[in-house]
């Protein structure tokens, strides 16, 4: 029984015409385009943009919305959504300060408090999504007032800073030097909140790109029963998934912390949009069109060199964010558009 | 959001001087125009805010300085990474602008290393070398209670609305609970309060259910001009103009709109010109600047506006407000030597 | 009132799926359309469907030329599609009088709609489709959906009705209601096209076939059809050479040259051993074993229970009653991953919805179930491994396509089928179940992935379910006949005549009792030697 | 060639035990459950929450985050999803004052200038969604940032106030009593801002679930492609969809507005994710599990009745979000594991 002739070979890239490759080429590289674009604008315009001191500040700024933005990235790859990365960051900062301030404990013991914290939100968020069933979206909402309250009840609605009055006496512990380092040391001249943000891209960017782990996420995002059928073990898959996010977080909201010197209410509440809005740009980035680690480090790059460069333009800041739309709504429908082109 | 800071030096204000002539040339420096202030801000949405930076601009026009402002929008750290930002810019001065004293003070420091001369409103700075300005809140509190404790002889139930975590807030809460222990006759019967982007409606629909559930509510004790407005609203709204009175804090062109509405239960606020607050705080940055000698802590009293004192006088704005109260406008405190005031 | 298509080529990158074909549909006519896998029948279809523009070419009717901008254009000139994915064509979360009913929200009249208006209107639609009309469309088996969308086609009053495999997902039963169906409208003057592997349909259907190979029109044949030279024009004079087709033989099941059952010299354990098992929850149980080096086919009408009964194997359902044995150990897989790991591999019946991972490519999907193998010893996965195992299945299995880098989409879909078939046989597993394999796949094809499971079958036990008895010829060794959720006999492929397998699949035959045991303890099936009871 | 008898036949629906049947009926009426238990609950532990001025007081509460509510189901419909819906009640709060305090023109005009600034925003969500075929998450993100922003840039970032400093001079002119009786004022005893909820609510009720253009936008969101194959314009109907999202947006601004008596930066923020809520809500409302207009009423009272009986309890506010997230979170695990029995 002999069979149709095989021709297995790769087929040779399609010829194209001039116009739709350069069409092409703007869809993958037009989000990076523009961002260096405006790189060289804001140096142009004020000279102190492009040194290496601001370019450390830029990064900085990025740093802690990037981590979170690095969480909701990978609870996106499988179809789910984590709306309560912003409230895990703020438990967290909370957590943290009273396990120093309040408890007057070792900053290496608020670490773990906070990782900690972290895991439970994934674990709330896990009962809810995988066992209950309920669909991510309204779940994390609910897992996002549920944390949102805990962080206020923990501390009776109060802010937690050193010397802060409980029960009539002030509280004994303050944040340790080892802890505060977190937020404000250098590690070679670079700020720890940058280091850990570039280890922990990579480390997400290997996870997902090039590891089984990542593929099977990335296989229930695309079809979860094809997955499922295909051995996948989904629903474990699922957790680890959002336990990154939860993680990812809890980093956030330990930097967050230390930076902060104190535990504030409320303190994680603009991550969220901030770090979705980093995750969704990354889709447009190199056309991965799906969440992936370097277009949301990219996101996350092209909103804080954005804010900064405004900044040191002295552009009001009402006007900051029309301008933060406009370029966003620009920069996604160059890509967009673009896509549909090629 | 309210005015947040850690707590001030207690200090009285002092003015600097007491004359009103410009007593010296104007330094070099501030002629050719070469003056850079960075302003720190915590928060930049709000009446409250809004004023502050337009007296602090006009301040600054006069002045003949450049003032670049940057605005953490809430977010503390944000605030932090602006003042280093400032820093590594090299402004001639900074001004911090609220803040949380120990998100702010590893970078005023900072400054301090700089040899940046800085002036911080409502937030410790931590550092002897700068200078602390602030309005007193619980002169702030004093004033307004004093006010309910009048209109009600000192006994009643009265709601109380109050979010922890603000500092300004919480200075006032201490006043409020000492004189709750002062008044055993006034009667705290619930306590609300919202702090978010549209604070007011929020706190207008928790004001109404408390007042539904505690129909002998005689006065709202609101001390933040944005709770005042939403308690306004609700005993509005419930129709219970004349039964329930708010007392309340700060003052803006809107405030006074509203508490000279017929029927406005909002009969008194104690409070300082943001406008006037803004300007001191350049003043300040101007004179460090110049390197004159300025107080380490300044302080900014403030006035009792009533009710019944806007509608006599005809009263619509702020502006109008600051010429018949000139307790509100403080030339005195850093005054600048080489200009009119 | 002819569509015509002329010189109508079509190149996909640097694939040619259509070169230069030239093609007439006169109205009251069917016109078969086949090829193999990835001649360019579904590219045809789409061009003629507005769905893509060919590269060059024209359409035209009654001589105007045809210029679609896009499948309403298409539409609007009186061209109808059914197409192949049917899950495309359905909007799931509606009603079934909805789903029917779609076609109307465009075309105006009432706005304010009510229940029994919709059912009124569907009613209108589709008179005899005996659907419920009020249950959610998800809740309908795929051949029934394909019904509704039939149904809507017809409907829309089509010039040219085109029906991609419209009879993949259907029974015999099934495809005679369409077959008297599609011959109502044509004797309404429509034109239809008519895509199939099935010969025997075609045969008995169309009234001209034209052959697709390479992307070339290979030639036309007016009925009467002889399927001998269908096959040899689908196939080229290379192929064909070498190649009997299974098709030839008329006589069911029974293939001389096919099957040849493993003479087992001693005893052959059995791989799978199967006790009280049930397809469908408050049906009879039953049991079945399969040993190595044996394929086992499992038919029965649609719906009888056959994936039912093979996704509880392959882990993929909880298991509804009995036990199963695997060589000789108890295996009771909780999910399909704790099957695979005890070396079943199952192949679900619906590719889109079951294997298709949307834009990945041919090498990721072949990989899938096996990543753990294809990872290095620091975790990361191995690219060369992977592209190695990828051109493996291509090539063992004939899959024709732009290669393993590609998206999946860019197969036609009989290779992608090839694909997530193939992949479960990387694995070696100790028993292989594959549910409806062959759905869109041609009868070269057919022929290779029988050819590669027979020959894994030498050291595993197979185990084929299909609708098609067809199918199994020249495959099974054994075939387990299921009727309404249960066992209603199992023959050896000798004794697979058509009328017994009719008997038996509608359930007039009078069981056989060895395969109904006394309720409690159920034996397994027997032997074929001890198998009998004639049809009735 | 083979069978002949034909049996396609589905087989009969299997019968039910009386536990599924009760799990059945706990999921449709579930959450109507809990929000009566909830009713009775207060009226109980607080006379005062069971009279009809309470009742009044709720509805109102509930009334301007209703409406907007009511455009978000919408624009979900079809599968969208308008993150700007918070941006666009504030850019309409700024505007209608604009129109009165600034510009001194009639309350009237300020209705229309509002409802066209819905509409402005629709039409940038259909441009970037519809014509430039961004994703609907990404697209309405741009636009909330772009609104926010354009709601600060038109008054310099001030809140527009009457008697406010316009260039040096008192702005001219003030509310007007018409505009402010929107906010204020009552049809035979209940408040406008209710009755115009309730009136929003039946029509997109009526909308939504027997019109044609209802059934074309849940075909929309159930099968695009489908719903384009079966001729329907489906372009058009996302646009119908951002519009009627606008609109609903819009009429929410302008009650809000009407009832704020001034245009407050970031008035409109806080709506987004309570409308949002109220809407996911609603999924789990009567079984519906697709955005339903009744389900989003009834989430928007399921959150309205919470807080009002919560402040009247006299809850420290602290106390609210946990109390609120851990009974969204009951309800919704209720529904969806309940579900799953059925
Ligand atoms: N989107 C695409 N991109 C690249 N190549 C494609 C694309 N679609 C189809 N092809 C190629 O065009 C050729 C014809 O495919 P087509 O789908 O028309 O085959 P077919 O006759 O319908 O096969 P089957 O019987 O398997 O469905 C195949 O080689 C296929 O790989
Ligand atoms: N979507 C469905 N919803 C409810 N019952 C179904 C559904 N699909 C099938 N059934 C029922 O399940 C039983 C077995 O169906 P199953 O799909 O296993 O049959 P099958 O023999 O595999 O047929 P097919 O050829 O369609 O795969 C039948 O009684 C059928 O009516
Ligand atoms: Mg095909
Ligand atoms: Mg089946």
């Amino acid at each position: 029984m002999t069979a149709t002739t095989s021709t297995t070979g790769r087929a040779a890239p399609p010829a194209r015409t001039a116009g739709s490759r350069a069409a092409a080429v703007a869809y993958r590289y037009g989000l990076l385009g523009v961002l260096a674009a405006m790189l060289v604008l804001f140096s142009f315009l004020r000279p102190a943009f492009a040194t290496y001191p601001n370019a450390l500040v830029v990064l900085q700024s990025v740093a802690v919305v990037g981590i979170v933005a690095l969480g909701v990235t990978v609870s996106m790859t499988t179809g789910g959504f984590d709306l309560s990365a912003g409230a895990c960051v703020g438990a967290v900062v909370m957590v943290t300060a009273l396990t120093m301030v309040r408890f007057n404990l070792t900053g290496a013991t608020a670490v773990v408090a906070g990782l900690l914290t972290g895991l439970l939100v994934a674990a709330v968020n896990v009962l809810l999504t995988v066992v209950a069933k309920v669909p991510d979206l309204v779940a994390t909402l609910g897992t996002l007032f549920l944390f949102q309250g805990l962080a206020l009840i923990v501390t009776g609605g109060q802010s937690v800073a050193p010397g802060m009055t409980v029960d009539g006496a002030p509280a004994p512990g303050r944040y340790t030097e080892g802890f505060a380092w977190l937020g404000g040391g250098t590690i070679a001249s670079v700020p720890v909140p940058v280091v850990v943000f570039a280890l922990l891209a990579a480390a997400v960017y290997v996870l997902l790109n090039h590891t089984r782990w990542g593929r099977a996420l990335y296989a229930i995002g695309g079809n979860p029963e094809a997955a499922r059928l295909a051995g996948i073990r989904v629903a474990r898959y699922r957790a680890l998934a959002y336990a990154v996010s939860g993680v990812c977080a809890a980093v956030a909201g330990i930097l967050l912390s230390a930076r902060l010197g104190r535990g504030d209410v409320g303190a994680g509440d603009p991550y969220l949009l901030q770090s979705v809005a980093a995750a969704l740009i990354g889709f447009a980035v190199l056309g991965a069109n799906r969440p992936n680690a370097l277009g949301t480090v990219v996101g996350a790059l092209f909103i804080g060199v954005m804010i900064n460069g405004l900044t040191m333009l002295n552009a009001p800041y009402y006007a900051q964010t029309f301008v933060q739309g406009a370029l966003l709504v620009g920069a996604l429908v160059t890509s967009y558009t673009l896509r549909r082109i090629r | 959001a309210p005015a947040t800071s850690a707590p001030s030096p207690a200090a009285s204000s002092a003015p600097t001087s007491a004359s009103a002539a410009p007593s010296a040339p104007v330094p070099a420096k501030f002629a050719g125009g070469n003056v850079r202030i960075s302003l720190v801000r915590q928060l930049s949405s709000g009446d409250y805010f809004e004023q502050w930076l337009a007296g602090a601009q006009a301040e600054a026009k006069a002045l003949n300085v450049r003032l670049e402002v940057s605005s953490g929008d809430g977010n503390n750290d944000k605030q932090a990474l602006n003042l280093e930002q400032a820093v590594t810019a090299k402004s001639d001065a900074i001004i911090v602008d609220h803040g949380f004293a120990q998100t702010v003070q590893p970078a005023v420091k900072k400054a301090v290393a700089a040899k940046i001369p800085l002036v911080a409103f409502d937030v410790d700075p931590g550092a002897p070398e700068a200078v602390a300005l602030s309005q007193d809140d619980h002169a702030i509190a004093e004033q307004a209670l004093g006010a309910l404790k009048a209109d009600t002889g000192g006994s009643g139930e009265v709601v109380y609305v109050y979010v922890a975590g603000f500092a300004p807030l919480d200075r006032r809460n201490e006043t409020w609970e000492q004189f709750k222990k002062d008044n055993p006759g006034i009667k705290q019967v619930a306590q609300i309060g919202v702090v978010n982007s549209s604070t007011a409606s929020a706190v207008a629909d928790q004001a109404k259910a408390a007042l539904q559930a505690n129909p002998g509510a005689k006065a709202i004790f609101a001390p933040y001009d944005e709770f005042a407005k939403g308690a306004a609203l609700a005993v509005k709204e419930l129709g219970l103009a004349g039964k329930v009175k708010i007392y309340g804090a700060d003052v803006s062109t809107a405030d006074i709109g509203v508490m000279t509405e017929p029927d406005s239960p909002w009969v008194a606020t104690s409070a300082t010109d943001p406008a006037n607050v803004g300007r001191v705080a350049v003043r300040a940055a101007a004179l460090l600047v110049a390197g004159e000698s300025v107080d380490r802590a300044l302080t900014v009293p403030p006035s009792l506006i009533t009710q019944k004192g806007l509608r006599d006088a005809g009263i619509t704005s702020v502006e109008q407000l600051t010429r018949a109260f000139p307790g509100l406008t403080t030339p005195d405190v850093a005054r600048v030597p080489w200009t009119a005031s | 009132m002819t569509f015509a298509v002329t010189s109508v080529s079509k190149v996909y990158g640097a694939t040619r799926a259509l070169s230069s074909v030239t093609l007439e549909l006169r109205p009251g006519e069917i016109v078969g359309l086949i090829g193999t896998n990835g001649a360019g029948k579904s590219t045809l279809i789409k061009i003629l469907s507005g769905a893509t523009a060919p590269t060059s070419g024209t359409l035209s009717y009654e001589g105007r030329p045809l210029e679609f901008g896009g499948p309403l254009d298409a539409q609007a000139a009186g061209v109808q599609t059914v197409h192949q994915n049917i899950d495309d064509g359905v909007v799931f979360g509606a009603s079934v009088a909805e789903n029917l009913t779609l076609d109307s929200l465009a075309a105006g009249g009432a706005w304010f709609l009510t229940r029994a208006r919709v059912r009124a209107a569907a009613t209108a639609v589709a008179p005899d489709l005996g659907l419920p009309l009020d249950v959610p469309v998800e809740s309908l088996s795929a051949s029934a959906r394909q019904q509704l969308l039939i149904a809507r086609a017809l409907a829309r009053r089509a010039r040219l009705l085109i029906l991609d495999e419209p009879t993949s997902t259907l029974s015999e039963v099934e495809a005679d209601a369409l077959a008297a169906r599609v011959r109502e409208a044509v004797a309404q003057g429509v034109s239809v096209l008519y895509v199939s592997h099935r010969l025997a349909e075609i045969e008995t259907l169309c009234d001209r076939v034209a052959v697709l190979r390479d992307g070339e029109l290979a030639a036309t044949f007016t009925a009467p059809l002889s399927r001998e030279s269908i096959v040899a024009a689908m196939l080229g004079p290379v192929a064909a050479s070498g190649y009997v087709p299974a098709a030839s033989s008329q006589d069911g099941v029974r293939d001389p040259e096919g099957a040849q059952p493993p003479q087992s010299a001693g005893p052959v354990p059995d791989v799978l051993v199967a006790e009280g098992v049930r397809a469908v929850a408050g049906r009879k149980a039953f049991g079945l074993r399969v040993r190595a080096g044996e394929v086992l086919g499992v038919t029965g009408l649609v719906g009888a229970g056959k994936t039912e009964l093979l996704e509880q194997l392959g882990g993929a359902r909880p298991l509804l009653s009995g036990r199963l044995e695997l060589d000789g150990a108890p295996y009771r897989p909780k999910d399909p991953r704790a099957a695979i790991d005890s070396g079943v591999a199952f192949a679900p019946e619906e590719r889109a919805a079951q294997s298709i991972v949307p834009g990945w490519s041919v090498r990721a999907h072949v990989t899938l179930p096996w990543l753990r193998r294809h990872s290095l010893r620091s975790g990361l996965l191995g690219r060369r491994s992977e592209t190695d195992a990828a051109r493996r299945v291509i090539e063992l299995f004939g899959v024709r396509g732009p290669g393993d880098d590609a998206p999946i989409e860019a197969l036609s879909g009989g290779n992608q089928q090839k694909v997530v078939v193939g992949r479960w046989l990387a694995g070696e597993p100790r028993l292989l179940v594959l549910d409806e394999p062959f759905r869109g796949v041609d009868v070269a094809a057919r022929a290779d992935i029988g050819r590669v499971v027979r020959e894994r079958a030498k050291q595993a036990a197979v185990i084929v379910a299909t609708s098609d008895p067809q199918e199994l010829r020249g495959l099974a060794d054994r075939v387990l006949v299921m009727h309404e959720g249960t066992a209603a006999g199992e023959l050896s492929i000798a004794e697979a005549t058509p009328e017994r397998l009719a008997a038996l699949m509608s359930g007039t035959s009078t069981e056989p009792p060895s395969t109904e045991p006394p309720s409690t303890e159920p034996p397994t099936t027997l032997p074929e030697d001890q198998q009998h009871g004639e049809p009735a």
